[in-house]
């Protein structure tokens, strides 16, 4: 039922394993693309879809096992190999040269030429014709550094789409979209697959793999644990594939009546383009309570919690904690005085990956271990006493407080961070997108893991793109759109169709697009 | 004044470039104020330039210097060789150039080549080292920069007269750089290997600091030290015993003679002397040290 | 309604000020180029004269063509510290091919001038290309492979005819390898050769950076590394080549500064790196890459080679002139903080 | 299954082997000490004597104490290339201190030699300084920013006495503060002051870098600097502390080395940040910051130091001195790359 007849496999992967110090993202995944068909790879976050497609596309090598194309193996060693055997791809995370124009980021790699020199004129109405059959209007020469994050992200598909390929890989391509971008999108996948093309689709929206796959295939937790044809299946069958039975269930009562002790007023913060990327955010929130923050790619969740704790010098509005003006403290300060953050993306801000585990706990808290100010040894009994705590508390699966960063998985590193905010003893805390990238059971564990620390009278507030997620463990749910909060409701009476609604960057666009 | 090397106040003959090595070294700083001061107390203005022993610096400066339109160039060069077009390029464009201390292996392009007579002095230097060591015992020769041909005349002048004594033997020979640092060092590791050594000959001043200095924090006071130079620091260390022996090398006769023969050249079109020309190096020992300031021998 | 229209500049007083000095800041070098010509022109006397100007020309072109190769090094987030230990090299190598000639077996064979201009540039592009290997397959980081391969190479040129130079470099008529001077100071139309070839570099380069997509590759490397990796740019084949190239650009100074002077030395080129540094980050390029221009990194050659040879000229002391010039670099890299914050601010206020 | 269990080795024979190749690479630099030791001990004659090892710590010190402050700067992902003029600096600015004086009014003001020493430290601490507010407020780059430091500070050196030397720094018996040369020459307990306190520096930096929240931050800036700022920490102040701290370590080289010779030469120090930086590189300190040793680069200063005084006293020339210390340079990157290799790779195996 798996193999379709009549359908030709392009490329096949056998075997296939990939293991990175403490995790293994792949294992033994025998995978197939079909020509002329709408491949969707469907997971849950960390389940190794990237991992997959980046060998695919010639990104990264596998530990073992091989791929091969049209019953060829291939040795896909570089993107340009993988380019040449006919496979490209639009990578999750964007890939593109803020400093270059618009044009030259769509024709990096394969530019137009004219006597060896690279035409700019040719490449910019080819640039301008892929764009409006994206439908993205803009002057190619425009420095992509100045685009909003969901053109950006049309910008990395043009790219994909002028190289002649008859594989094409698009990793999450509408995480930052809105509804019109997307169909129009839509459109352009099928009249490619009317074109013969194989495409690998992956996303986290299942009613859009419905509605625009042929085949669907699901990983778990690195392993291929299901294949069948759309037309087959049903979402229910999906995200059972998914998660594995009863796994990621999490219980939640929202609780009511905290006493308020943090309150923003008006923030605003300006991006380089004028746009507003924080366009006057105001919310209060209360001792104990859950604030879940939703929207899409770009809506600015992540510049508010780094505004809030301190990151952006620019911003204006007034910060509020215990009746104490935060609003033109420090980092540091703001830390001192009780908010502490688990940054977005772990790997680049939320840790030092030379270091141990028991380091980068107390990395936030050290003053706290040194004897006295004038003789300030590290209590390295003490450290390490907390850092076992925190490592049970949080159920870090880790040999030893001893052992290097780099040899956790996603989870376990996502709760070393956690750990290193909480050891400060923060009164508001804040989690941006606290599951990205993490398994499963590290994601139950996480929000069981927030709600505790709400419990003990800590003001939780994080951001996340998964509806499911917001309304898990949240009390109430705030969305943003472009900038500003479109939605402040409490849990009870929030409905995932209003979320959807005011999470639209259309919601808000008209007016959120204001000059000074 | 320290801030400006150039003097305009009377320079109603125009200027004449001085172009020494480097102003750190005590050497051609006394070669350039006496350059200066003669030339200043014949009518010119001066402009005073260092190369620091780059030659496609010097080439650039004399081209500067002579587009500048100075009068004339005395110039202590970076490098035999590598100085003559630089020298052929000034006397094409019409500005005479008189070279000091050391020569290039070319006549008729410079007007005058004034030179320390590195061979004699050399060799008294060394006579006077072999007396005191009483023509027998183990030392050590310390070049200053082999790369400098003056550097190599006085090393052959040494040997020259060494070599005749069978029973002085030399025991290490090294290359310092003509740096202080560099000379303690290598006498450091030198020491080592031959603590036993009766004398040091050095191929010019710092080189010879750095070895007492060497020797001094070994304790071997008894060890006998010759160089060669004659700076102000040099004569201090002679006159507390710590070096038994230099030469002095006349820097500042050799400028101003430079800047009279420049001179003259001017006036009448001739120098009047021979091109090459030799300066005798002074030896010094506790006996006359008295009598030398600043590479000049007999005022004080 | 589509961005540009957005991007459409309001036009404040406020706004219109800062576009102003914006654009002051954006001409800085040229700026800077002229105050110091008009700066000396008025203090110096015969300063301004046509054949100052022709030498001033000639003095540029050294550190001009050793920072046109620097100036992609550093366009892709790199350094190269050998640079001056190639010159000095590479003099000491046409030295050795002119005077010398190549041992085989019995015979000894004697290069023709163009043939000798040749081989040393590859000598350099050989050594360069040494540089690039170290740092891409090796995976040693710039600063330190070419730090080693400063004293590797220096090394070697003193090594090379044992510290001492290779002079007169006429050649030997009967062997008809005559006429190598013409290339430190010939001149054609009453233009020194090396200002030509200064020129047709700088031409050169400004086309490979500007309009070929290996130029292409040099900036996205240098603003994204790892972007361009999942780009399918060919990364380290870039990279050889931008090494090999300043290595053939230090080539090319090594054979012109011993044409000029008839000799080769072997400390030739002693701490050009530093000062082929400054210039290119004094016209405005970024050290940590993919922003900057040629252009900017020659007037800033010309700004450093003026600015010496105006304070010599005036008379100033050359301690005097070691502190000016760290001044002037550390300052240069100040207003290009300033400009980039400005530039910032000017977009987000329009 | 528990990770724990997960994570017990397998016993095969390939996983022994790299473990035991892996333990060989991290203590490379002991081995690296230990041959060089070996080498030149069977090769010399009196190389391996009380004597001789005791002058080799003396030599040792000068580029050690550096290491130690190029240390910290590079486990920060610094660069620090203005070392060397402060060396020359300081000695200048201690002599002028002890044989001029400083002026007040129609006075003259002599310190005793330990306010002399303490002043000139202050004076390293204070350039340090400089470098680090140029690089945290002025938002230069460390190699730019200390480039020009370079230059300004070796410039002010010279002109501090017009390019001459400070000579014998006796002091004035009159005046009590005689006894400067005790700092670079006077021993305790047969040991050499220079060595005493090149002692002293490596275990308080070490104390410094392993136990105090301060070290760890100077990691954690190297390791991940955009982590250290989301994780709340000091970043500017730990960046200015460890800029005045490498200043200071070259102020202490520069009173040492003027103690040695008994003079100040204004020129001294010149190109020692190279050989600082090669120390810490051969030390196994990444150039990318965040991982390395304080005695690694002692150590690392111990072998270049050692080759230099063995190549001496075997009489090997110069010019080889330098191909041999560049390709050491190279080499010992090219092993660190190495060892990544492999510690990634038994991580993934276990
Ligand atoms: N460079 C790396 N080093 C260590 N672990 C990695 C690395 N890249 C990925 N991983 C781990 O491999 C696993 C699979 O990651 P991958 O990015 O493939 O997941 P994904 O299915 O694409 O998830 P998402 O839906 O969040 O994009 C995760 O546990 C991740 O933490
Ligand atoms: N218009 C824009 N111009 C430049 N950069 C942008 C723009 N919009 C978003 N970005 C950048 O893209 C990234 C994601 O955007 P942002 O933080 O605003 O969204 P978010 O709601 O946190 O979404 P996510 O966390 O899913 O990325 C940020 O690093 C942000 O600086
Ligand atoms: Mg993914
Ligand atoms: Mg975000």
């Amino acid at each position: 039922m798996a193999h379709e007849e009549g359908a030709e496999v392009v490329v096949e992967t056998h075997a296939l394993y990939k293991r990175y110090p403490g995790t293994t993202a792949l294992a033994d995944v025998n995978y197939r693309v079909y020509s002329g068909r709408i491949n969707c790879l469907i997971g849950e976050n960390g389940a190794g879809k990237s991992t997959l497609m980046k060998i695919l596309a010639g990104a990264d090598t596998p530990s073992d096992g091989h791929v091969s194309v049209r019953g060829e193996p291939v040795h896909l060693d570089s993107v340009a190999a993988a380019e040449r055997a006919g496979i490209g791809i639009v990578f999750q995370e964007l890939n593109l040269f803020p400093d270059l124009s618009v044009a030259e980021n769509i024709f990096i790699g394969h530019e137009l030429k004219r006597l060896s020199l690279i035409s700019s004129s040719a490449q910019k109405q080819h640039a301008s014709e892929q764009l409006k059959r994206l439908g993205l209007d803009i002057d190619p020469d425009t420095r992509l550094g100045d685009l909003y994050v969901g053109q950006q992200q049309l910008v990395e598909i043009a790219k994909a789409l002028i190289k002649k390929v008859d594989v094409l890989i698009m990793d999450e391509p509408t995480s930052a979209l809105s509804q019109t971008e997307v169909d129009v999108l839509f459109e352009v996948v099928r009249s490619l697959r009317a074109e013969g093309l194989a495409i690998i689709y992956i996303s986290h929206r299942l009613e859009e793999v419905m509605n625009l796959g042929d085949h669907i295939t699901v990983l778990r937790n690195g392993e291929k644990v299901a294949e069948d044809l759309i037309a087959n299946v049903d979402i229910p069958w999906i995200v059972s594939a998914m998660v594995g039975g009863s796994a990621g269930e999490f219980e939640n009562l929202p609780s009511s009546g905290h006493a308020p002790n943090f309150e923003v007023r008006n923030l605003t913060l300006k991006r380089t383009n004028g746009l507003y990327a924080l366009d006057h955010v105001s919310f209060r929130a209360g001792r104990g309570e859950v604030i879940g923050i939703y929207g899409l790619m770009g809506a600015g969740r992540t510049e508010l919690v780094e505004t809030i704790y301190g990151m952006s010098r620019n911003a204006g509005g007034q910060i509020v904690l215990d009746g104490a003006d935060l609003s033109n403290a420090s980092a540091i300060k703001r830390l001192k005085a009780g908010i502490s953050l688990v940054p977005e993306d772990r790997q680049t801000s939320g840790m030092i990956q030379g270091m141990s585990v028991r380091e980068n706990m107390s990395l936030s808290s050290l003053p706290s271990y040194a004897w006295s100010r004038l003789m300030p040894w590290i209590r390295r009994t003490l450290e390490q006493r907390d850092a076992e705590g925190m490592i049970s508390w949080l159920r870090v699966k880790c040999a030893s407080a001893s052992v290097p960063m780099t040899s956790l998985s996603g989870g376990n590193m996502q709760k070393v961070v956690i750990a290193k905010a909480l050891l400060t003893k923060p009164k508001v805390m804040l989690f941006d997108e606290p599951t990205r990238g993490v398994d499963v059971g590290a994601k139950t564990e996480i929000y069981k893991a927030m709600k505790a620390i709400a419990e003990e009278g800590v003001t939780v507030i994080y951001t996340t793109s998964e509806l499911n997620e917001v309304l898990a463990v949240s009390d109430r749910i705030i969305v943003m759109s472009t900038g500003r909060i479109t939605a402040d409701l409490p849990r009870t009476q929030a409905t995932r169709d209003q979320i959807i609604e005011c999470s639209a960057p259309t919601a808000g666009a008209a007016e959120a697009l204001i000059f000074s | 004044s320290t801030a400006s090397a150039a003097d305009n106040n009377d320079g109603q003959k125009g200027q004449i470039a001085i172009l020494v090595n480097s102003l750190d070294n005590p050497y051609y700083a006394a070669e350039a104020k006496a350059a200066k001061r003669k030339a200043q107390s014949l009518g010119y203005s001066t402009l005073v330039l260092s190369h620091n022993e780059d030659v496609n610096r010097q080439h650039q400066l004399i081209t500067s210097v002579v587009a500048k339109g100075v009068e004339g160039i005395v110039l202590d060069n970076a490098g035999s060789q590598a100085s003559v077009s630089a020298v052929r390029y000034a006397k094409q464009h019409g500005v005479p150039v008189v070279l000091i201390n050391r020569e290039i292996p070319e006549d008729g392009i410079a007007i005058a080549q004034l030179s320390h007579n590195n061979v004699q002095a050399a060799s008294q230097v060394a006579h006077k080292f072999v007396q005191k060591l009483g023509e027998k015992g183990k030392y050590v020769e310390l070049t200053c920069n082999l790369a400098d041909n003056n550097c190599v005349a006085r090393s052959k002048a040494f040997h020259r007269v060494l070599d005749q004594y069978p029973d002085l033997k030399m025991v290490a020979r090294q290359d310092a750089n003509g740096a202080l640092l560099d000379a303690k060092e290598i006498m450091d590791s030198i020491l080592q290997e031959h603590p036993d050594i009766d004398g040091v000959i050095c191929g010019n001043g710092p080189v010879a600091l750095g070895a007492i200095a060497s020797l001094q924090n070994a304790g071997k006071d008894d060890v006998i030290v010759a160089g060669m130079d004659g700076s102000n620091e040099e004569i201090e260390a002679i006159k507390s015993g710590k070096l038994y022996a230099t030469a002095m090398l006349q820097a500042q006769k050799i400028a101003r003679v430079g800047v009279s023969e420049l001179d003259k050249y001017l006036r009448t079109g001739s120098t009047g002397r021979p091109e090459r020309q030799l300066f005798r190096g002074i030896l010094i020992t506790k006996d006359n040290a008295d009598k030398v300031h600043d590479f000049s021998y007999g005022k004080k | 309604m589509s961005l540009s229209t957005k991007l459409m500049p309001q036009n404040s007083r406020a706004a219109t000020t800062s576009r102003v000095f914006l654009l002051i800041l954006r001409l800085r070098i040229f700026l800077a180029l002229f105050a110091v010509l008009v700066y000396f022109a008025v203090t110096t006397d015969r300063f301004l004269t046509i054949n100052n100007l022709l030498i001033m020309a000639q003095h540029i072109t050294i550190f001009g063509i050793l920072s046109i190769g620097m100036t992609l090094v550093i366009l892709m987030a790199g350094i190269d510290l050998s640079v001056g230990s190639i010159v000095g090299f590479a003099g000491m190598a046409a030295g050795y091919l002119i005077m010398e000639g190549i041992p085989i077996g019995d015979h000894v064979l004697f290069l023709s001038v163009p043939s000798v201009i040749v081989v040393t540039c590859l000598i350099g592009l050989v050594i360069g290309l040494v540089n690039g290997l170290l740092i891409t397959y090796l995976n040693v980081a710039p600063f330190i492979a070419t730090l080693g391969m400063l004293y590797v190479i220096r090394g070697a040129a003193l090594l090379s005819n044992d510290g001492s130079t290779f002079s007169s470099l006429a050649g030997y008529e009967e062997l008809t390898n005559t006429g190598f001077f013409f290339l430190g100071t010939g001149t054609v139309l009453g233009i020194g050769t090396p200002v030509w070839i200064l020129a047709g570099l700088t031409g050169l380069a400004i086309v490979l950076a500007q309009k070929t997509p290996l130029g292409r590759y040099i900036y996205a490397i240098g603003g994204n590394e790892s972007a361009a990796v999942f780009s399918g740019l060919p990364v380290r084949r870039v990279k050889l080549f931008v090494y090999a190239f300043s290595g053939f650009c230090a080539a090319i100074v090594g054979l012109i500064v011993t044409s000029q002077l008839h000799t080769a030395h072997p400390m030739t080129g002693d701490t050009y790196e530093l000062r082929a540094i400054a210039a290119v980050v004094l016209g405005g390029t970024a050290l940590a890459g993919g922003r900057g221009t040629i252009i900017g990194s020659v007037i800033g050659a010309c700004v450093i080679s003026i600015l010496n040879d105006g304070m010599v000229m005036s008379g100033i002391s050359n301690f005097w002139q070691m502190v000016i010039m760290g001044m002037v670099i550390i300052f240069a890299v100040v207003v290009d903080q300033a400009q980039q914050r400005l530039e910032k601010r000017v977009l987000v206020s329009i």
